[in-house]
């Protein structure tokens, strides 16, 4: 029973990671059919990021977080207008193989700039075991799962109560429909990959924080698991995601 | 008409058949009496730059550099009475085998080398082998260390080939010595890296020599962060100590999540481990009751002038502590500067002669001697960590 | 004249909704007929349930193999096919990215044989056969003056040349049955004539039974021997043009549903 | 017999195009122009070449998008591996290519036919979970020397071999694509629910296109294994299947033309980036990227280089 509990709070914590790079992953499969192959690597860079401010510019956790997602928001929607939009009318397998190049792009450009070594994540939260009935349980972890928890009800409000979520629902079912109604459709896929990348880049600096460990290939065994999850589990939709 | 068609194609295929057998012999068969010296000795780098080895390859591409240029600034190396410079040609093989022999294949034929450093792992070394072997141009791999890496098929050595590293029996073997002896542990359980040669062969080496029992024994794959699951199953088996042969990318994240977890016994790993980074990506306070086998000790290094330069100049080049990969890495290439100076010539096949005459070779990484099988030999050191920083060291005999 | 096709109290049930209900028919030798009814009256289900696509809730379909009806409920799509059944289909369904041969010759596909080592291999008894179906195919087509697109793609072709292939595609199968699913949809009353010619000309010249779905009752009228009549998923009426332009359930219920 | 005499002239041509092929490259070789390493760029591209020409006939030509391919592949290594360190000799080494086939083979049915029904990225994900699993069976069994992989394989695949089985691979496969089976697979991508009511039964020529893919994945995989002496189960990883899929669809999805091009463009580009350490794979993924933005449809498109034309173009044009 203990075994149990102790694994169930271990895999909350990693799991509410997970799931916010995995709906990044859906929303964007939803909105353009688009297997995001980079979007690992997207989370790679929230996590190096993180990294970055926080050992130099001395940022402090909620900092870290915030400006990771403000970055790795504008990355998304720079890769998506300089690689995905000139091939939104090709054959969707072509742009797979892009999104498999971006994505090698950004793993190879990390590890020539930064080394290929697996480097340890600065502690920014001092860890503290909480024993509950046998059972640990880290104030890290808990931190982790109450911020994923939040930004998952932001998301779900900006995708149910705002014009640009009212937007992305239609785009999904329907873009050539979306487009006749006055959905300006651009706008709407800029968007959906800058939610999605801070998303990614929230999990990234999150990680870091959990594992202590980041390296450039980090993104390259949850980017797979994700699509496997995202296409099997058959939430292609935005709001199925949610 | 139809049945002359059919005897012109047959025709045409059978001769097209025999024209390729026969080439294929004309051809094949151009025996090389190696690479003779030219201006410059060069030295070719066969090494994981980028693809999943990357993190190690180019710790031995620094140790490498390192080497070469403190041997350049002494004026070279001497070769029967006139100094040579060693020139270097680094190439990357994408952690690939294919890419690897392509290397190898570039290497000596188009840059004509006089040896090889490398490749770091043994699945890229082996691809190396035939077009080396061909060409006659020695290798000398830093950290492949499959025991059978050096031999062919027949169980004879590799004429080629060599290593600066233990491999996988002796290293294992050792650990599972400590573990009983030393520690006096009676349960273990093994941990081990499925995705290489290193973490599986180790651990099968330990489990022959482990006089206790071997309670437990899980994998993991290269890359893997969250080993949670594994460790809280260990946690009921009533184990002694953790055996956990693997890199340090892998194994920080093991000790950190063990003692997270409360699991406090020792945890004995490798030389795979043996870097700085292992405790800063476990934590200094989780990083305690730590043992690895290693060649290459801090400690002992303080002792030993060769290791307390080569410290000293690898701090002051890349500003880091530097990890048993460089260390390997430069013993290497010091190895083959050994070679030529007892060959007093540096054409490649020499160099290969002199490869397997080299004897209390005195390394960074201890005294080395290369056996009948061209294993390096060396002394073995377990070092222990407590609170991230070794603590004490353990010559093993 | 002999029965080829009969269907008995044939059901379909979508979920909750009956899409087909009770349909019984009959098709003989050399027929000409044609299904009509408002939309959603269950044509195009009736169709799909007749070829396979869908497989009934209830009733049974019988088609005559040799000598005798034999039931083909559980038969699969190209299984009935195989058996004399040729299709168009409501919205265009040629191989896009073929040419115009190539899509005859697929149709083709289950009157000759080649195996897989003797086409690899190119043996001249693949070229001996290759040889006769392409004659086939070129005859068939020039039949219906395709032959000068032959190697165009069928992407590239006008709209009714689109639709003519697709009927020529049927009959390239040789089948006992062929239906025609609304092939006057989208034309102008030229190419409405042209069609009409074209399927008057395919019951004479090859011999077989018709089974066409459409709403142009100009063509209906002009073509069919005997209509039956589909409304809410059930058979409304049956008879012959007159006979059904005068019966007063169907006026009623087209008058009713189109004003 | 109009198309065999049509054809006969074209099959000649071809003929003539591969031994000229050979005896350019033998000379070569033998005057000294072509050293070791170019022979060996030389046989990668051409062991990609088979690769990718099958896998291009499964998605280009079948139209089903196969994520799996270096799991075959792994198959054939792996047997010709085994069966040539028990029997080294030419006889054992042609004869671990008939057995690699076969097991390639029913390896592709037991993964074809329960997935080939699904559709686009769904197969996509069930042909790489299968040649994952492949890939984790060979990791775990004891014949396979588990994750150090196996080496010291005796070498018979010289470069003629595997220019011999590339040229009959292809044949093979741009035989089938052009005649009835090659006619009913591209039915079958262009429009399934058509291709049914045709009479064809569109499962069975969906696996039979996917299991000759397989077969031929299978004989790359044993070229490569005896080629390169050396072989270990991470070789056969998801990246492999990518990389082989990259080729495909830079050379266009449905254009054997194409996959020649591209295989040798690749693996040009492959080797002389070697000099560029970790730069290697960033200039390769912005060629990539920029090579399909431009040219989405791939260096081809579904172009096909044909002496048939050729021929009649220089006919036109001396008319």
């Amino acid at each position: 029973m203990q075994t149990f509990f102790q694994q169930l709070i271990n895999g909350l914590s990693l799991g509410s990671i997970y799931a916010l790079l995995a709906l990044g992953y859906t929303m964007v499969y939803g909105i353009i059919k688009l297997i995001n192959f980079a979007h690992g690597d997207i989370y790679m860079l929230g996590a190096f990021w993180g990294y970055y401010v926080i050992n130099v510019w001395h940022f402090n956790f909620l900092l870290a977080l915030l400006s990771a997602m403000v970055i790795c928001g504008i990355c998304g929607v720079v890769i998506e207008y300089l690689a995905y939009r000139p091939l939104r009318h090709s054959p969707r397998i072509t742009a797979l193989i892009t999104a498999i190049g971006v994505s090698f792009f950004l793993e190879n450009g990390m590890a020539y700039l930064f080394g290929s070594n697996a480097r340890d994540f600065p502690q920014v939260v001092k860890q503290v075991n909480y024993d509950i009935g046998g059972v640990r349980i880290s104030n890290i972890q808990l931190e982790i799962l109450i911020t994923s928890c939040i930004l998952m009800l932001i998301l779900q409000l900006i995708i149910k109560r705002t014009k640009m979520g009212r937007a992305m629902r239609a785009v999904s079912v329907d873009n050539d429909a979306a487009e006749l109604v006055g959905v300006n459709l651009n706008r709407t896929i800029s968007f959906t990959f800058a939610l999605g990348s801070a998303m990614a880049g929230a999990a990234g600096v999150m990680i870091g924080l959990y594992y202590n460990s980041i390296d450039p290939l980090m993104g390259l065994t949850p980017g797979i698991k994700a699509f496997v999850a995202a296409v099997v589990g058959g939430i292609g939709s935005v709001p199925g995601a949610l | 008409m139809r049945k002359s068609v059919v005897k012109k194609l047959i025709g045409l295929g059978t001769v097209m058949m025999a024209a390729g057998i026969l080439a294929g012999c004309s051809t094949a068969k151009s025996e090389s009496k190696g690479n003779p010296v030219g201006k410059t000795i060069k030295i070719g780098v066969n090494m994981e730059l980028s693809g999943a080895a990357a993190g190690y390859g180019n710790s031995q591409k620094q140790g490498i550099q390192l080497a070469v240029d403190q041997i350049n600034k002494a004026g070279g190396i001497n070769v029967d009475g006139k100094k040579k410079k060693i020139t270097l040609i680094i190439k990357d093989n994408k952690t690939s085998t294919s890419t690897s022999a392509s290397v190898a294949a570039q290497l000596v034929n188009k840059d004509k080398v006089n040896a090889i450093v490398g490749p770091a792992t043994t699945n890229a070394g082996t691809a190396q082998i035939p077009n080396i072997t061909k060409a006659a141009v020695p290798s000398v791999s830093p950290s492949a260390t499959d025991p059978n890496f050096t031999l062919q098929k027949s169980g004879k050595v590799q004429p080629y080939v060599f290593r600066a590293c233990y491999q996988n029996n002796f290293q294992g073997s050792t650990a599972a010595k400590f573990a009983y002896t030393d520690l006096k542990t009676k349960r273990v359980a093994v941990l081990a890296d499925n995705s290489s040669d290193y973490g599986t062969g180790l651990a099968k080496a330990f489990k022959k020599t482990y006089k206790g029992k071997v309670a437990a024994s899980q994998y993991f794959q290269e890359g893997d962060k969250d080993f949670n699951a594994i460790l809280t199953s260990f946690k009921n088996k009533k184990i002694d100590a953790i055996y956990a042969p693997g890199y340090y990318s892998e194994l920080g994240l093991i000790v950190k999540q063990a003692r997270q977890a409360g699991i406090n016994v020792p945890i004995i790993g490798s030389d795979g481990m043996a870097d700085p980074k292992l405790a800063q990506i476990a934590g200094d306070k989780n990083a305690s009751n730590v043992y690895y086998t290693t060649p290459f000790s801090t400690r002992v290094a303080s002792q030993n002038g060769t290791a307390k330069k080569f410290m000293n100049a690898f701090k002051e080049r890349y500003n880091e502590e530097a990890p048993t990969f460089s260390a390997l890495a430069y013993d290497s290439v010091n190895m083959i500067k050994d070679a030529i100076e007892t060959e007093k010539s540096a054409d490649s096949a020499k160099i290969a002669a002199g490869l397997a005459k080299v004897k209390n070779f005195d390394g960074v990484t201890g005294k080395i001697t290369i056996d009948s099988k061209h294993n390096a030999n060396k002394p073995i050191v377990v070092e222990t960590l407590t609170n991230g920083k070794v603590s004490a060291a353990t010559e093993i005999k | 004249m002999t029965t080829i096709l009969k269907v008995e109290h044939l059901e379909k049930v979508f979920g909750g909704l009956t899409a087909v209900a009770d349909v019984s028919m009959q098709l003989k030798n050399d027929e000409l007929v044609a299904l009509i009814g408002p939309n959603g009256a269950g044509k195009t289900t009736l169709f799909n349930l007749l070829t396979g696509v869908i497989p009934p809730t209830a009733g049974m379909i019988y088609f005559r193999e040799k000598e005798k009806l034999v039931s083909i409920n559980n038969k699969k799509t190209y299984q009935i096919a195989d058996l004399g059944f040729a299709r168009t289909f409501q919205n265009i369904r040629l191989f896009k990215n073929m040419t115009v041969l190539d899509n005859v010759l697929v149709a083709m596909t289950n009157q000759y044989k080649e195996g897989f080592i003797k086409s690899v291999l190119r043996f001249p008894s693949f070229y001996r056969t290759e040889d006769e179906i392409l004659k086939k195919a070129r005859d068939l087509l020039a039949i219906f003056d395709l032959d000068k697109d032959m190697y165009k793609l069928a992407s590239n072709l006008p709209y009714g040349v689109q639709r003519r292939l697709e009927i020529v595609r049927g009959l390239a199968m040789k089948p006992k049955i062929l239906f025609l699913d609304e092939p006057a949809a989208g034309m102008n009353p030229e190419e409405t004539a042209d069609l009409t010619r074209l399927i008057r000309q395919i019951q004479q010249q090859f011999h077989i039974t018709v089974l066409l779905i459409e709403h142009d009752m100009s063509l209906v009228m002009n073509l069919a021997q005997r209509i039956y009549v589909l409304d809410q998923g059930k058979l409304l009426a049956k008879g012959t043009p007159s006979e059904i332009q005068h019966d007063k359930s169907v006026i009623k219920a087209y008058l009713g549903e189109e004003g | 017999m109009i198309v065999l005499k049509a054809n006969f002239k074209y099959n000649v041509c071809w003929l003539i195009i591969m031994i000229a092929g050979f005896y350019i490259m033998n000379t070569l070789i033998m005057i000294g122009v072509i050293d070791s390493f170019i022979e060996n760029m030389f046989v990668t591209i051409w062991i990609n070449i088979i690769l990718a020409t099958g896998l291009n006939l499964i998605i280009g030509f079948a139209g089903q998008f196969s994520l799996g391919h270096a799991g075959f592949m792994a198959i054939g290594a792996y047997v010709t591996a085994i069966v040539t360190q028990k029997a080294a000799s030419l006889g054992g080494f042609y004869a671990s290519f008939v057995i690699g086939v076969i097991v390639a083979v029913i390896a592709a049915l037991l993964v074809g036919i329960p997935t080939l029904r699904l559709r686009g990225d769904y197969l996509a994900i069930a042909t790489m979970g299968a040649a994952e699993i492949i890939r984790i069976i060979i990791n775990n069994m004891k014949i396979t020397n588990g994750p150090a992989g196996m080496f010291n394989i005796p070498q018979f695949a010289t470069w003629p071999i595997v220019y011999i089985m590339m040229c009959v691979t292809t044949i093979i496969i741009v035989n089938f694509i052009n005649s009835r089976g090659g006619r009913v697979i591209k039915s079958v991508r262009e429009d399934e629910i058509a291709a049914e009511a045709m009479g064809i039964n569109t499962t069975k020529w969906k696996l039979a296109a996917f299991v000759l893919g397989a077969a031929t994945a299978a004989i790359a995989g044993s070229l490569h294994a005896s080629y390169l002496q050396t072989i270990a189960p991470n070789d056969f990883g998801i990246m492999e299947s990518i990389s082989i899929l990259i080729i495909v669809v830079l050379g266009g999805v449905g254009s054997v033309t194409g996959t020649f091009l591209a295989a040798v463009v690749l693996g040009v580009l492959d080797t002389v980036l070697q000099d560029f350490g970790t730069l290697r794979m960033v200039i390769y993924a912005v060629a990539l990227i920029l090579i399909m933005v431009f040219k989405p449809s791939g260096l081809l498109g579904t172009w096909e280089l044909s002496i048939r034309r050729l021929f009649n173009r220089i006919k036109r044009r001396s008319v």
